[in-house]
């Protein structure tokens, strides 16, 4: 039935959810405190009235626990997540985030213990960070690790300032004035040169093959120029493909003097299956919140561990957390460390959900994720190839590209597909990355989806690929079955409004 | 395994399905050679019940987190409302990716929006990004962003912030021709000391400043801010302790262009140092040098407001190696936690929050004020925390006030400063009763006495 | 945009979640047990073949624990729920839900607490009971109390029975014989004339007067035959309005040697306000799933206290909670009691939710709930008079009562309106209910909503009131915006199917 | 008061709103003389942090919460999965009402079919209702349930059944006119003996048992069942340990006619005695006389399938005095949380938490009997519970174990039997180690020698 030509309807009250701010109403309240029992000293006599606020905290909203409740269980229900269903964002590892690791990370002795508390009262904390530290150590085949990166960029900041502090250390700072290129594939992670660029390297991009592998000519080319510090790669690369020449590639740059830099985003193709380490890497970051399931959270908390080579170690960030005895100890004393990249050790509570995940799983739980995890990628590479073009024929690994080739004929694009995709009631893939490939649609399941919902998604993209033949209009104008249609982001981006304001005042904006 | 759907029967049938035998032939792309073959040195799975019970047995260890503790320094023990945990529980929002389809997360994209603009009315300034990674990492990027802006190299910080800060700034800023040179303390005030300022010139990008600092003293901002101007350099100002924000003058009204702070202590658990949020705040102007996510107002065809991450052509998806940052994912949950806990304390719980902290800090200094052997060193107005200059080696005395007391006294400041070996920095919340004040300030005594 | 006539369409993957069983796939695994750490003996040594399953718990769902938590949260979100919206159903007190309530009863050392635990090392538990024991009976002016029924109806099997053991004791077994006759009036709730037919009485109803009140000659009437037990009302009545002669009703009744019982469905129209002991009732039940907040869960848990005068003490089911000196103590030695109505102590949880209520709002904020509650019913009365007929005139006080009268002229019924409530975004309220009131619709906002959310549910009723003249079918046919429409509930329950059946022996349900 | 929305200033504009001056006013229809004037004897607000202080407090003086323990007895520890108290905490589920309005309530409805279907499934019966208040109440609703189906009013009942649901009984049948007749202990089994059944005739309703029984013996439900039916009265079979549903044969296929179960152990937390759930199960034939709610399959215009309360003529609010039960609020939430139990745990989940208790209480068995002085008095199959005979008084032996070895030994059967002075009754779970067991074991030995 058409809900729409029906006056004054709202198909649920959640649909119109105000801006706090506009809910606010003078007097209402929400908190609660004991009262103050300690005799008051008058301010002034405190804190001067000119470092005092004299604005009343005007604006702030005043709201019931009521009304917080309900405006944020309301607007919950506007988002998409992976309870709902399949979440197929390539390179993003959308896997399911267990409640259990949750109900772990809020054990009041690790949700309230003070970062600054003497390490001999912390002992279980730093237990965590061990034994956490030496399953990466294991799982990379590296032997250092770090934890305190608060995400995949970060850790890759972390990488690459350790490869600069390694090569200065080695050829010393003259010399290595001189190996300030960083390499990278034209088809890696935005934050790759960005977080070079952050270690003051100039970012030289490394072609891919139209097989999608990196180009090895174009590499020893590079490589030549002897200015090389590293080569930043992603394996599998963002195409979902294994660069089966990793070892050959690491020769090269290390004969070139340089440093192998792993993007460890995709390793949920590789727990358990095969090391980094063990194919000539010096160093790499890992993404907990992707491989080992720690919540993304709507962007974040992440946490972006780094692991490097024994070469590499004495370059890791402080503090260190160390096994002395029986005694777990935080370790300052690293004169060649990079130093610090965040205050205390990092985004403990998302470690302590990682190891939780690693420890629920086993050594064969985490083999097993990877095999279920590939085969479902592959799964719907078969079930699509014959309504999408596959750049690349290579079998992907846990994540395959398409691309809107055939579609864009119709004037279908990679953007209205994903729309589309959303009137099916999924998540839709992640789209135009990597750049390299015209309209890519790159698609990763994981290991958390069931055989029937793979099977759906897959009669969803050839109905959406048979629709952009024969009703394209119905696919350029999706979605048609949420809140609010496609918004007008460019108009946004023109006269930005990032804040709320009274409306009075609102045109200043 | 129970986290997997398809059962191994499935996963066979799947196999023929994609026209392979062994679930070993998936890995066929992999050079035999790197290929692991022995199973990894992981124990094997456990049961939730396993599980559970060795956590627990872990988190018994950390005596100091279930008692009495008057340590800030950068993470503050502050009340948080029962329903934040319930909110960010519900799987619409921490199951979900960054908003990058907005039509079906608008829940996410619409929550940020109110962040935004509640660290904009907190801080005093005009535009604020989606999170930050947490403070330390919010104040390098804003002397990055300060550079960047003003395209010099100069960065003038104040000794006073806190040193993991600082340390943190050291590591980001070091391959960037940055120097940051240091303004000294004064003694007497626990301020930094304005003199050296006088050193300001046209190669100066940016003073950088906390308040209240580190030794828990309010720093003069709006003065800092006229003589940086004066110089045409940015005032960059760190908040720790977002709670003083509810009382003291924004930074914004007194004269900051960028102003980062910690906002763990807007109903973010301790955790042991993360994860928790930082927030990062500027003007106007300098919008479109902000690094991390930006979420902006937006309407569809029929008009319908909406909201959607903005001016991505600053980003590293976009700008790559040009980009003003290299942030990719933030700390949205967190940042949605914080979110919920000032619309929940609101307008007069955060003002209440903050005159409670400020009155037990006060009473605490007093009556340890007033102890033999104990004083105050510095003289400067404070918010909730402030040093001690105790008898003795401070770090020897807080050691035995948690074993024979029970009571984290503080921080020891050796711990970071040479030559304060006597002193302690001591913070006091809303959640520290008068009775944990007055056992902290008996157990000093005795065991100064 | 009308998203039903695109083909293929699912708003979103949620609504079309099967049956579990219909996802069930033999070999997955949901659970996880740690391996048995005993040496094994043969089952057959310990429990004979034919005392053992041989069906190998056939049908019983195989799914994973990522099924389990998309099944469940796919469902969820077709209920509409508190959190959401207002819930204005009469009599049934939909109030905000404390989530600090929540996390209170989830405490260890109440929620692992095993109800035949030694009492000294229960302490803490019996002081839970004790302690709302006593506010219970403050709030209600009663002396006795017990809190061991699990819901209303079962506090009024447990107070009626008190009666009739009370009359039994007061006038001998004999005479008590010919006094089996419980006065009803003929607008209560269905559970009072089921409890006191439990209690083996004969239900005569007693009429209620156009004004809404019970009619006081009809009561005198049946009085004065001389076998009246006892008189349930409900005060405020099922109608909202307060029975002002409630004195003079209990003096009759008490003058024909009954006992005057009262359903306290009502009481969040009067803590704080006026006390059920201070009207002269004998006995009362509560409703903490109602009044005192505790969740209704979709049906339950919930927890009905009975409160009871001094002489009525000695009935009271075993055991009950006392306190001798600091020390709390189970008393089963009461040799009078009815007995007991419910294995151990009653919904324990509850209560600690209850008692967590009340200390939050403390006496202030009890009374502060009740006024605000009588309130917003006022508002919604004021609001809706002109639009729709009101029976009575008498203030309500925290519900109101309306007829479809007006509406019904265009064929539009209670039941349309209901429906149609649902396209604006609110539930609806309670239906036809009370009987005596045609096509009656009971409205009781509670105090957990402001008021512009009041002042919306004011303009849609107002707006269906428009719709109702000005286009019938639109609401007659409504709700024109859920998953699914109205069911055909005659057909559901002509052939009732009560359980899923595996497809092919599925005819033989 | 942060539960109550609208401000004080809001109220006084909505008072004028409805021709109010004062608050007070909205009472004016309750006479001035039973108003109360004194504020309510009940202290002053506590806010969140005071009110879980004071909640925690009293939680720590619950000793027997936190220690090793082998009580059963009605009432199991049972391992419960993580997700069903997350799933049970999604608002939409715990703030719903009773799924009075079907085209919003899909997500209680079709929750509590498949509640129904599982019941079904594991009793082994063809119908089962939404729940009953729990174990002890449903059986007395079964006995006053047979009663309407065979008119008959002799109930002949096992006195193996829980003396706690035996009470509850006679509460409910005392004015129904029906006798409860005891059938006695045979001493050597620890079975009901069935010589009494030789009474049983035309004017026997039901014959009520326990399987396992109250002293852990399995009972011969089929052969009582044979005896029941040939008298053409109904064999009425409750269960109290609902996890042995997962190994025993199911009372359906032994020929029960009425089963009633307490749903606790699948995954409810023993919340010292509440809230629980009872199943209620029967034969087809009998579905219009079942008490309680019941859900069914019904469609819309379309034909979309969805969930509906249906033969709702069974019940109070249409039927009033005349309906098959008083309840109407039953216990939704908790079946709900049975439900997502019997799912997560699934199939092999059941059967293998069923083979651990009883492989446990085996062993457990073995090493008590091996113990000197100990014995074990009855000789019957059993699953998780057994008694045990002691050297000596068991309460006392029981109190030191709390005391001497902080662990919950058991249940005294002098709490219920006169002349059962020495004997306890001992339960076994799989979440009782092996560690836990053998201290148990050395516990007995020591304090008993
Ligand atoms: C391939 C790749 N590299 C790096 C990153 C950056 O990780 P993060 O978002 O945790 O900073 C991502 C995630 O977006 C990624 O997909
Ligand atoms: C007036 C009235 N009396 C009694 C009851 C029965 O209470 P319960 O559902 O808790 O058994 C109700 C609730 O439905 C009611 O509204």
């Amino acid at each position: 039935m058409d809900s729409t030509n029906i006056t004054k309807v709202t198909p649920h009250i959640s649909h119109n959810e105000h801006l706090i701010f506009e809910r606010s109403q003078e007097g209402r309240i929400g908190y609660s405190l004991p009262p103050l029992d300690v005799d008051e000293t008058p301010l002034d006599e405190l804190i001067p009235a000119e470092l005092r606020r004299d604005d009343d905290l005007e604006g702030v909203p005043e709201v019931s626990e009521v009304d917080v409740v309900r405006h944020f269980t309301r607007i919950s229900t506007w988002n998409y997540s992976i309870d709902l269903g399949m979440y197929p964002l390539g390179s993003c590892t959308m896997k399911y985030n267990s409640r259990l690791n949750e109900k772990v990370a809020r054990i009041p002795g690790f949700a309230n213990l003070h970062p600054l508390a003497p390490e001999s009262d912390s002992q279980g904390a730093l237990e965590v960070i061990y034994e956490l530290q030496e399953y990466l150590s294991e799982i990379t085949g590296l032997a250092g690790v770090t934890l305190q990166p608060a995400a995949g960029a970060h850790g890759e900041m972390t990488g690459v300032m350790m490869i600069r502090a390694f090569i200065d250390a080695r050829d010393g700072r003259e010399a290595s004035a001189k190996r300030r290129v960083m390499l990278i594939p034209d088809s890696a992670h935005g934050t790759n040169p960005a977080s070079a660029m952050l270690a003051g390297f100039t970012v030289k991009a490394i072609r891919s093959t139209s097989e999608g592998f990196t180009d090895l000519e174009h590499l020893r080319e590079m490589c030549a120029a002897g200015d090389v510090a590293g080569f930043m790669l992603t394996n599998p690369n963002t195409l979902g493909l294994f660069e089966k020449n990793i070892r050959e590639i690491c020769d090269i740059v290390h004969e070139a003097g340089g440093l192998v830099y792993m993007d460890g985003a995709n390793m949920n193709a590789l727990v358990g299956v095969a090391r980094p380490g063990d194919m000539g890497v010096d160093v790499i970051h890992l993404n907990l919140h992707k491989t080992f399931s720690t919540p993304h959270g709507g962007g974040g908390p992440g946490c972006g561990p780094c692991c490097c080579t024994k070469e590499l170690e004495p370059f890791l960030p402080v503090p260190r957390v160390v096994k002395d005895g029986d005694v777990f100890k935080l370790d300052y004393n690293r004169p060649q460390s990079i130093g610090r990249v965040k205050a205390f050790y990092g985004n403990f509570g998302m470690m302590v959900r990682a190891l939780a995940y690693i420890l629920t799983h086993g050594a064969e739980g985490l083999r097993e994720v990877t095999e279920a995890a590939v085969l479902n990628a592959r799964y719907i590479a078969e079930g699509l190839t014959s309504d999408y073009e596959k750049p690349f024929n290579a079998p992907p690994m846990h994540e395959v590209v398409f691309t809107d080739k055939r579609q864009s004929r119709k004037g279908v694009h990679t953007l209205d597909i994903a729309k589309r995709l959303i009137d099916y009631g999924f998540h839709p893939m992640t789209i135009y990355f990597p750049l390299i490939v015209q309209g890519a649609m790159l698609i990763e399941p994981t290991e958390s989806v069931g055989r029937q919902e793979l099977d759906q998604f897959i009669e969803a993209m050839r109905s959406i690929a048979r629709e952009a033949k024969e009703n394209p209009d119905l696919v350029i104008n999706a979605p048609h079955s949420t809140r609010i249609g496609r918004l007008d982001e460019a108009a946004a981006a023109r006269r930005p409004i990032l804040r709320w304001k009274p409306k009075e005042s609102a045109s200043a904006a | 395994m129970r986290y997997i759907p398809n059962s191994p029967a499935e996963r066979e049938e799947m196999l023929r399905a994609v026209g392979l035998e062994r679930a070993s032939q998936l890995f066929d792309s992999i050079p035999a050679d790197i290929r692991l073959e022995k199973p990894l040195g992981v124990p094997s799975a456990l049961s939730e019940m396993e599980l559970l019970e060795k956590f627990n047995r872990m988190a018994e260890r950390n005596r100091a987190a279930t008692r009495p503790s008057f340590l800030g320094a950068g993470a503050y023990s502050h009340y948080a409302p029962t329903i934040i945990d319930h909110l960010i529980s519900r799987s619409e929002f921490f199951t979900a990716y960054t908003p990058y389809q907005p039509e079906i997360s608008q829940g996410t994209l619409q929550a940020i929006f109110e962040f935004q603009t509640l660290v904009c009315q907190l801080t005093g300034m005009e535009v604020a990004n989606a999170s930050m990674y947490d403070g330390s990492t919010a104040l390098a990027e804003a002397v990055l962003m300060a550079e960047r802006i003003t395209r010099r190299k100069r960065v003038i910080v104040s000794s006073a912030i806190h040193p993991e800060y600082l340390a943190v700034a050291d590591t980001y800023v070091q391959h960037y021709g940055i120097e940051l040179e240091r303004l000294e303390i004064d003694e007497q005030t626990g301020r930094t000391s304005t003199e050296a300022l006088a050193s300001l010139d046209d190669k100066t990008a940016a003073v950088v400043i906390q308040s209240p600092n580190f030794f828990g003293c309010i720093e003069e901002v709006a003065a800092i801010a006229e003589r940086a101007h004066a110089a045409g350099a940015l005032l960059v100002v760190a908040v720790t302790e977002s709670a003083s924000l509810g009382l003291l003058r924004s930074p914004g009204a007194s004269g900051a262009d960028i102003v980062v702070a910690e906002g763990q202590s807007f109903g973010v658990p301790l955790s042991f140092g993360g994860p928790y949020v930082g927030l990062f705040a500027t003007r106007d102007k300098y919008a479109r040098q902000i690094p991390g996510r930006l979420v902006g107002e937006a309407y569809d065809k029929q008009g319908r407001r909406g909201f959607v991450l903005t001016l991505a052509t600053r980003e590293q998806h976009i700008r790559r190696e040009k980009a003003t940052s290299n942030i990719c994912t933030n700390e949205g949950l967190i940042a949605l936690a914080a979110t919920i806990y000032m619309e929940t304390m609101g307008r007069r719980g955060i003002e209440e929050t903050a005159r409670q902290c400020a009155q037990k800090a006060a009473y605490a200094a007093r009556r340890i004020g007033e102890l033999q052997g104990y004083t105050l060193p510095f003289s400067a107005p404070r918010f909730n925390e402030f040093v001690v200059r105790a008898p003795s080696n401070a770090d020897e005395l807080l050691s035995r006030l948690a074993s024979e007391k029970n009571i984290t006294g503080g921080l020891a400041l050796s711990r970071y400063y040479e030559g304060r070996e006597t002193d302690f920095l001591v913070c006091v919340t809303e959640t520290n009763s008068r009775a944990e004040i007055d056992a902290l300030v008996e157990g000093l005594r005795s065991i100064a006495g």
